[in-house]
């Protein structure tokens, strides 16, 4: 508390505003209508993903098995991580630690980045193992041996943690349907993923506000907005992954 | 500013929920791989299971999440009527088209394609790949 | 009636404390400005823009259509200009018309705040705005988009050769401005009210913004990402909805009209609203059932979103579904039937005034029924199938769109003229426009209903002989409609330097807006008014009192047919 | 009567009649409400002009009743709409079962129309009075619509499946067939003639024109140049009675095996495998018209309906040809428009019928 140096109220007050709690209620509010927005931004593509998933259940299913789903599980666990420290980034902000709010955000931003790494590794081993849509998807499945040695690697991780044993008698082909999945995949991960960077863009502008000691236990609203958009961008994502990545069953 | 204190929420809430979350996504990964409709199709419990307890999970995640991290529980009904807006007018988008969707070709004779197209199936039990299998694995194409 | 602390007394303007207009004067200071009121004006500028271009396309068309073989234009030239026209008036004219210009200016001023919650997004808005329409220019410059503002796969997907990606990015960049828009009134509706503001308080105007909003922030971006998808389908060549690649056509079709339809009420509820206004205005009245009106603008936001297929009953949809969306199309209906009839109760025993506002307000009511009805008509299962895709679908949506919203948005800125500029415009110039516009809008649009159920199609670049009379008739009616169009345009520029000073309140209403001066200060009051009263508190007036609200300025104008100031 | 001055289209279906009642009835509530709304708006506003500039009116209040009774009268009519339209709405889409199938195909910009007996043209449609038509439609390449309106029909061709839409032609005489969709440059052009004649004509007609394959023997011969053959003798699922058979699938389910399901299984097969049968066959997509398509299921659907699942092979028909056709050979369409000898002798020409040809 101590260290911070409390700049007069009525300075942060934008002029339209009566006071720091209607502009507080005001930020908040529509933050929140923003949110729903964004929930509808979304789920246009989940309606979309559905109404396929329940047409092609096998193709997509064949495709949730091409995914990496130990990727995507750390992912998950990575950004629920993430989203733990901006809570304590918030609740640093409300009690106006400067040093612990700007400790929380760098922590949430390489998390969110390793986020972003874990998802752009993905992605690249899913271009060589042909499942890019469009020209570059394979019909056939690559053979075992196929790709880089970072996927290689990757491979026989896979094997070893397989409890089934692989490689008898043939793969089924990849069907058009599949080819779909992987276009609802790249779609939904690939927004998903636009709003982490933009997340963490506004996570840098934080820190360098808290830097120059913008906040305090009085002005806080844009932490709190912030906090609320990473949040809501961890929650779409526990949606991604079990639809995604989990739906593995007939 | 003192009149409206906001409720600061101890970071031991967000610690636990935080807890709460990962024992999640471990049940949920391990679920999936686990053919849940298997049991439940021997006990007459229909199927789907896999899917619904996957989402299940997801919604308690979210809730948890919203809730807490998001301080729902802690915000003016204003705040919770527009956290439930998206969801509710996104339900209405999903049922709505589904409601199409899943009603296409009903009722018999009334569109020229026949009967209904999908019909709940009592299969073989054998036809079904093992407790425990892996799914996907090539032995499900018999 | 509401007061402000210190009654302000009528102070001509050359004395007045500066206005929002001359308080600065540089380009920047307007293209920077996060002033609600100047930001209006530039929405005022953009959007009227955007209906000449609209119009022009529209009278295009209707000169080509003189001649079953088409007149002037070849056939994709045509395409491309239903298709502008569309893209144009939907998105770049009537969706932004009434809430980013009325709305913008008067919200604050109506519930008493210096301006709207987020100014800042407010600017921004209006920048994506022009983003978007420059996008939209380009497309047409460069060669136009051929697929209909409806954009249905896969035509625009695969087959099209038109810029549809552009078109397509230009509604996208639209979208987020109606969302932002619809934000800032949301919140501000919500937290900006002054004290003693209650929602039962509110005009009515804000309750239908209020609505709009609501749908603006939960439709639009259905769209964006519908569209976004049209596009990634069309440039990455993968199977979204082309079923040609594993999509699935009336998907789309589904999620373009989840967002259209409750679009169409982004359209007509701020129109709602305004009406509203005239009406009680013009009748010195308090609105009947002002409670009934109020809600019933959140039942048509809220039914108007479980409507959307109605648009689809002959897509090969379920014929369930197809029943469940006819049913719910109907329940849409009694709300707007109890608009109808509180508008024209609240005349009863009223003081009615029939200056250009009220006149298009009651046009409005006129014509809005009849579309409306029509809609009803279309909704209704076996009759849509005969008339679904034909000029009957054309002429129901213009009778409400230009019969409604358009002369609803003519009507309000006639209204709110004087208090945005501070000058009248002339009374008999706008009366004639007002009834030029309402004749010649029922000569183009009627004859196109017979059109329609003989069974013309629309989108049609020629058509068989025997429907030549009606597209006759038609096109007559729409140069009459040109004509009032282009009337106001004249006189209403013409009223900026020669117009009669307006004062705070030439119409003598309640309501806040007109407590301050016109135009008002940059703030919009001295001192943020206390409201003590009631909306549309008309009756509490003595005659005395009415003498008190403002001067005549209205009528004075309207004797002396507006001149000199 | 003038032509000119038409308010409604020719009553030429058994389906046009219930559409203009609805109309009526339509029209009658809505002309009554619109001259009661202009009645009393006109009225009100001369009625109580203002007659002072400070004249004060006073406050009429609004009674509950009389909301309620504005807003139940409606809703009242307005049900009445929905259940008639509703009537009339699934009549449209229920077709009795003994109709004439005739295929239409729909691609920019044209309508390809195909008869029982092989009989083929272009932007025509030549249908006997009294007898239901089912017309069986799909479309080569983006959404179109199949729009008549003497017989008040239209249904949306989607690409990507079959549509169907049936009615019983009542009155003799040419009309109008438009395409109502949006597709393209050409849509306004996408237009052709009904031609409605009566049963002995329409033989006449059918003997006159120039014969070709029956849909499903040409279906059987691209059986054999496809190399279906090669598989459903031996390694696949007969196709002797499957249509109409409910098939077993390998996740469990199973389906009819109707119009729409012999078409997925030749363009997807995937997207539904038989139980028991590896997913081997390849996908069809892009390599056959829609044509060709139709001409197989009905090639599927002339081998039997029923529910008979024992496996074997079940021989060809004797229809089928020798082997040796090229399977791109280009289809042998009569020429447009000049159905020699077909022209109806005496067919009262439809009032609408004034269209010149193109
Ligand atoms: C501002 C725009 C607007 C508004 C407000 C409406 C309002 C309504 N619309 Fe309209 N509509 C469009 C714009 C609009 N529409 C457009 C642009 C299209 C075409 C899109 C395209 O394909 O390009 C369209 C198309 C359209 C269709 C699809 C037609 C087709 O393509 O086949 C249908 C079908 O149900 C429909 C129905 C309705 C209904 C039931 C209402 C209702 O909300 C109307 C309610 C109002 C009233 C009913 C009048 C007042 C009531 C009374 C006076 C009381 C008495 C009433 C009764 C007893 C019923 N509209
Ligand atoms: C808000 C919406 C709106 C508005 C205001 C209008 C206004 C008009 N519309 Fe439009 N229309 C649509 C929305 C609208 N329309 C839509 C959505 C479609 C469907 C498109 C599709 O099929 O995809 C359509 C389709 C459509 C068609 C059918 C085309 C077809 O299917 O083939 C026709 C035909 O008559 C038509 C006519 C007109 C006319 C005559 C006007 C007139 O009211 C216009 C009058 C205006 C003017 C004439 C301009 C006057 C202004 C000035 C003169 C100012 C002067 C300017 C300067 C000096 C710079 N419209
Ligand atoms: C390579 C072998 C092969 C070829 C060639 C082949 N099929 Fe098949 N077909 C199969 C197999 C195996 C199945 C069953 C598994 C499945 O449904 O995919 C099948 C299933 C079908 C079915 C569904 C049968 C049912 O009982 O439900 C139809 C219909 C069909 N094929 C039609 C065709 C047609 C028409 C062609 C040629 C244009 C064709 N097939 C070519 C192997 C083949
Ligand atoms: Cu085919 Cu329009
Ligand atoms: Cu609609």
């Amino acid at each position: 508390m101590a260290e911070d140096v409390l700049t007069p109220e009525h300075s942060l007050v934008a002029h339209q505003f009566e006071d720091a709690g209607q502009q507080r209620e005001a930020s908040r509010l529509g933050m929140w209508a923003f949110l729903s927005t964004e929930i509808l931004f979304f789920g246009a593509v989940f309606v979309a993903y559905a109404v396929y998933r329940l047409r092609w259940p096998d193709d997509y299913r064949q495709g949730s098995l091409e995914l990496k789903w130990y990727l995507g599980a750390i992912n998950t666990a990575v950004l629920l991580l993430s989203s733990f420290f901006m809570a304590l980034g918030v609740h640093a902000s409300e009690l106006g630690q400067n040093s612990r709010l700007i400790r929380n955000l760098i922590l949430t931003i390489v998390l969110g980045s390793l986020f972003l790494a874990i998802k752009a590794t993905e992605y690249y081993l899913e271009y060589e193992d042909g499942l890019v849509p469009g020209a570059s998807f394979r019909m056939e499945p690559p053979p075992e041996e196929a790709g880089s040695g970072f996927a290689r690697a990757v491979k026989s991780f896979e094997r070893a943690i397989s409890r089934a044993p692989k490689g008898q008698g043939e793969v089924a082909r990849r069907t058009r349907a599949e080819e779909q999945f992987m276009v609802f995949y790249f779609i939904m991960t690939g927004i998903h993923a636009t709003h982490m960077v933009i997340g963490i863009a506004l996570l840098c502008v934080l820190v360098w506000m808290a830097r120059r000691r913008k906040f305090s236990a009085a002005y806080n609203n844009p932490v709190e907005i912030t906090g609320l958009y990473w949040h809501f961008v961890d929650t779409v994502w526990v949606f991604l992954f079990p639809i995604l990545y989990l739906l593995r069953n007939p | 500013m003192a009149e409206h204190k906001e409720h600061v929420v101890p970071p031991r809430v967000y610690a636990s929920v935080l807890v709460a979350l990962m024992a999640l996504l471990v049940v949920t990964v391990c679920v999936a791989f686990f053919d849940v409709d298997q049991f439940t199709r021997a006990h007459h419990l229909g199927t789907g299971w896999n899917t619904a307890i996957a989402l299940a999970i997801a919604v308690t995640k979210a809730v948890l999440i919203l809730l807490f991290f998001m301080h729902v529980k802690y915000s003016s009904k204003l705040t919770s009527a527009f956290a439930a807006a998206g969801f509710v007018w996104l339900g209405i988008a999903l049922v709505l088209i589904m409601s199409d969707y899943l009603t296409r070709n009903h009722p018999p004779g009334v569109n020229p394609r026949g009967e209904p197209k999908y019909v709940l199936p009592p299969p073989p039990a054998s036809d079904r790949p093992a407790l425990g299998q892996q799914p996907g694995s090539p032995g499900h194409y018999h | 009636m509401a007061t402000i602390p210190g009654d302000l007394p009528y102070i001509p303007a050359y004395e007045a404390p500066p206005t929002y207009l001359n308080v600065a004067h540089t380009v920047r200071s307007w293209l920077l400005t996060k002033d609600h009121k100047r930001i209006a004006l530039l929405y005022l500028f953009s959007i009227t823009f955007f209906f000449a271009i609209g119009g022009v396309a529209a009278t295009i068309m209707r000169v080509h259509l003189l001649a079953p073989a088409g007149l002037l234009v070849e056939e994709m030239t045509y395409n491309k200009l239903f298709t502008m026209h569309g893209v144009i008036m939907v998105w770049f004219f009537l969706i932004p018309s009434i809430p980013t210009t009325m709305g913008n200016f008067l919200i604050p001023l109506m519930i008493g705040a210096r301006d709207l919650a987020f100014p800042k997004l407010n600017l921004a808005s209006w920048y994506l705005f022009m983003a978007a329409g420059f996008f939209i220019l380009l497309a047409l410059l460069l060669g136009g988009v051929d697929t209909g503002w409806t954009f249905y796969t896969p035509y625009s997907s695969r087959s099209s050769n038109t810029y549809v990606t552009l078109a397509v990015l230009a509604i996208f960049i639209n979208g987020f401005s109606s969302i932002l828009t619809g934000l800032n009134f949301i919140v501000t509706i919500h937290t900006m009210r002054a004290p003693g503001m209650t929602w039962f308080r509110l005009p009515l105007f804000c309750w239908s913004h209020y609505a709009t909003s609501l749908v603006m922030v939960l439709a639009t971006p259905v769209l964006a990402i519908t569209l976004a998808l049209v596009g990634i389908e069309r440039v990455f060549k993968v199977g979204i909805f082309d079923p040609a690649i594993g999509g699935d056509p009336v998907l789309m079709q589904h999620l373009f009209w989840f967002y259209s339809h409750p679009a169409v009420y982004i359209m007509i509820l701020p129109a709602f609203g305004v009406v509203s206004e005239l009406v009680t205005c013009f009748s010195r009245k308090r609105p009947f059932g002002y409670e009934f009106i109020a809600f019933s603008s959140l039942a048509i936001a809220m039914i108007g979103f479980l409507v959307w297929a109605h648009h689809m009953f002959v897509a090969n949809i379920s014929i369930y579904a197809g029943m469940a969306f006819s049913l719910l199309s109907f329940l849409v209906a009694v709300p707007s039937a109890i608009k109808v009839f509180n508008w024209t109760a609240t005349l009863y025993k009223g003081s009615v005034a029939l200056d250009t506002p009220m006149l298009c307000a009651l046009g409005f009511i006129g014509l809005f029924t009849l579309g409306g009805l029509t809609g009803v008509m279309l909704a209704t299962l076996g009759f849509d199938v005969h008339v679904h895709d034909t000029y009957f679908v054309i002429a129901h949506f213009h009778y409400i769109m230009v019969g409604g919203s358009v002369i609803a948005y003519f009507g309000g800125l006639h209204f709110w003229w004087p208090k945005m500029t501070g000058r009248m415009y002339n009374e008999w110039a706008g009366r004639i426009a007002a009834a030029l516009i309402f004749l010649g809008f029922n000569l183009t649009f009627f004859p196109q209903f017979v059109l329609g159920y003989l069974g013309m199609p629309r989108r049609y670049h020629s058509y068989p002989p025997e429907f030549q009379v009606y597209n006759v008739l038609s096109t007559a009616g729409a140069s009459i409609l040109a004509v009032g169009y282009a009337l106001p345009f004249f006189y209403l520029l013409w009223s900026l330097r020669y117009g009669r000073l307006a004062g705070p309140n030439p119409w003598r209403a309640t309501g806040l807006e007109w407590q301050t001066t016109s135009p008002p200060p940059k703030d919009n009051f001295e001192k943020i008014p206390v409201v003590t009263e009631e909306a549309y508190a008309y009756y509490k007036l003595a005659p005395q009192g009415m003498a008190a609200l403002g001067s005549v300025a209205a009528a004075e104008a309207r004797e002396t047919g507006g001149g000199e100031s | 009567m003038d032509e000119s001055f038409r308010l409604f289209p020719e009553e030429a279906s058994n389906l046009a009649r219930d559409c203009d009642h609805l109309l009526y009835y339509l029209l009658g509530v809505s002309v009554f409400f619109t001259l009661l709304i202009f009645v009393f708006v006109v009225y009100f506003a001369l009625r109580y002009r203002r007659k002072s500039d400070n004249e004060v009116p006073p406050l009429v209040p609004s009674p509950l009743s009389l909301e309620i009774t504005w807003s139940v009268i409606p809703f009242i009519l307005l049900m009445i709409m929905f259940f008639w339209g509703t009537s009339v709405y699934v009549k449209m889409k229920k077709p009795p079962a003994d109709g004439m199938q005739i295929n239409v195909v729909g691609k920019q910009w044209m309508w390809k129309v195909q008869h029982p007996n092989g009989a083929r043209e272009i932007d025509e449609l030549h249908v006997p009075i009294g007898r239901p038509i089912k017309l069986m439609m799909a479309s080569q390449d983006v959404v179109h619509s199949f729009f008549i309106p003497a017989f008040r029909i239209k249904q949306d061709v989607i690409p990507g499946s079959f549509v169907t839409q049936w009615f019983i032609a009542t009155k003799p005489g040419v009309y109008h067939l438009f395409c109502s969709q949006y597709c393209g440059a050409e849509h306004a052009k996408m237009i052709g003639r009904v031609i409605v004649l009566r049963p002995e004509q329409y033989e006449a007609w059918l003997a006159g024109a120039p014969p070709d394959e029956p849909p499903a023997v040409a279906g059987a011969r691209l059986f054999v140049t496809y190399g279906c053959v090669a598989c459903h003798a031996a390694r696949a699922p007969t196709m002797a009675g499957l249509y109409g058979s409910r098939v077993q699938l390998d996740n469990g389910r199973s389906v009819v095996a109707d119009d729409d399901y012999l078409r997925e299984s030749i363009i997807e097969p995937g997207a539904k495998v038989v139980a028991g049968f590896p997913p081997i066959m390849p996908s069809y997509r892009g390599q056959l018209s829609e044509e060709q398509l139709i001409d197989l299921v009905a090639y599927i659907k002339s081998l039997g309906a029923g529910a008979s699942t024992e496996g074997g092979v079940r021989p060809l028909p004797a229809t089928q040809p020798a082997n040796g056709f090229s399977p791109d050979r280009a289809p042998n369409y009569p020429p447009a428009r000049q159905t020699p000898g077909a022209e109806p002798v005496e067919v009262e020409h439809g009032r609408l019928g004034g269209r010149p040809d193109k």
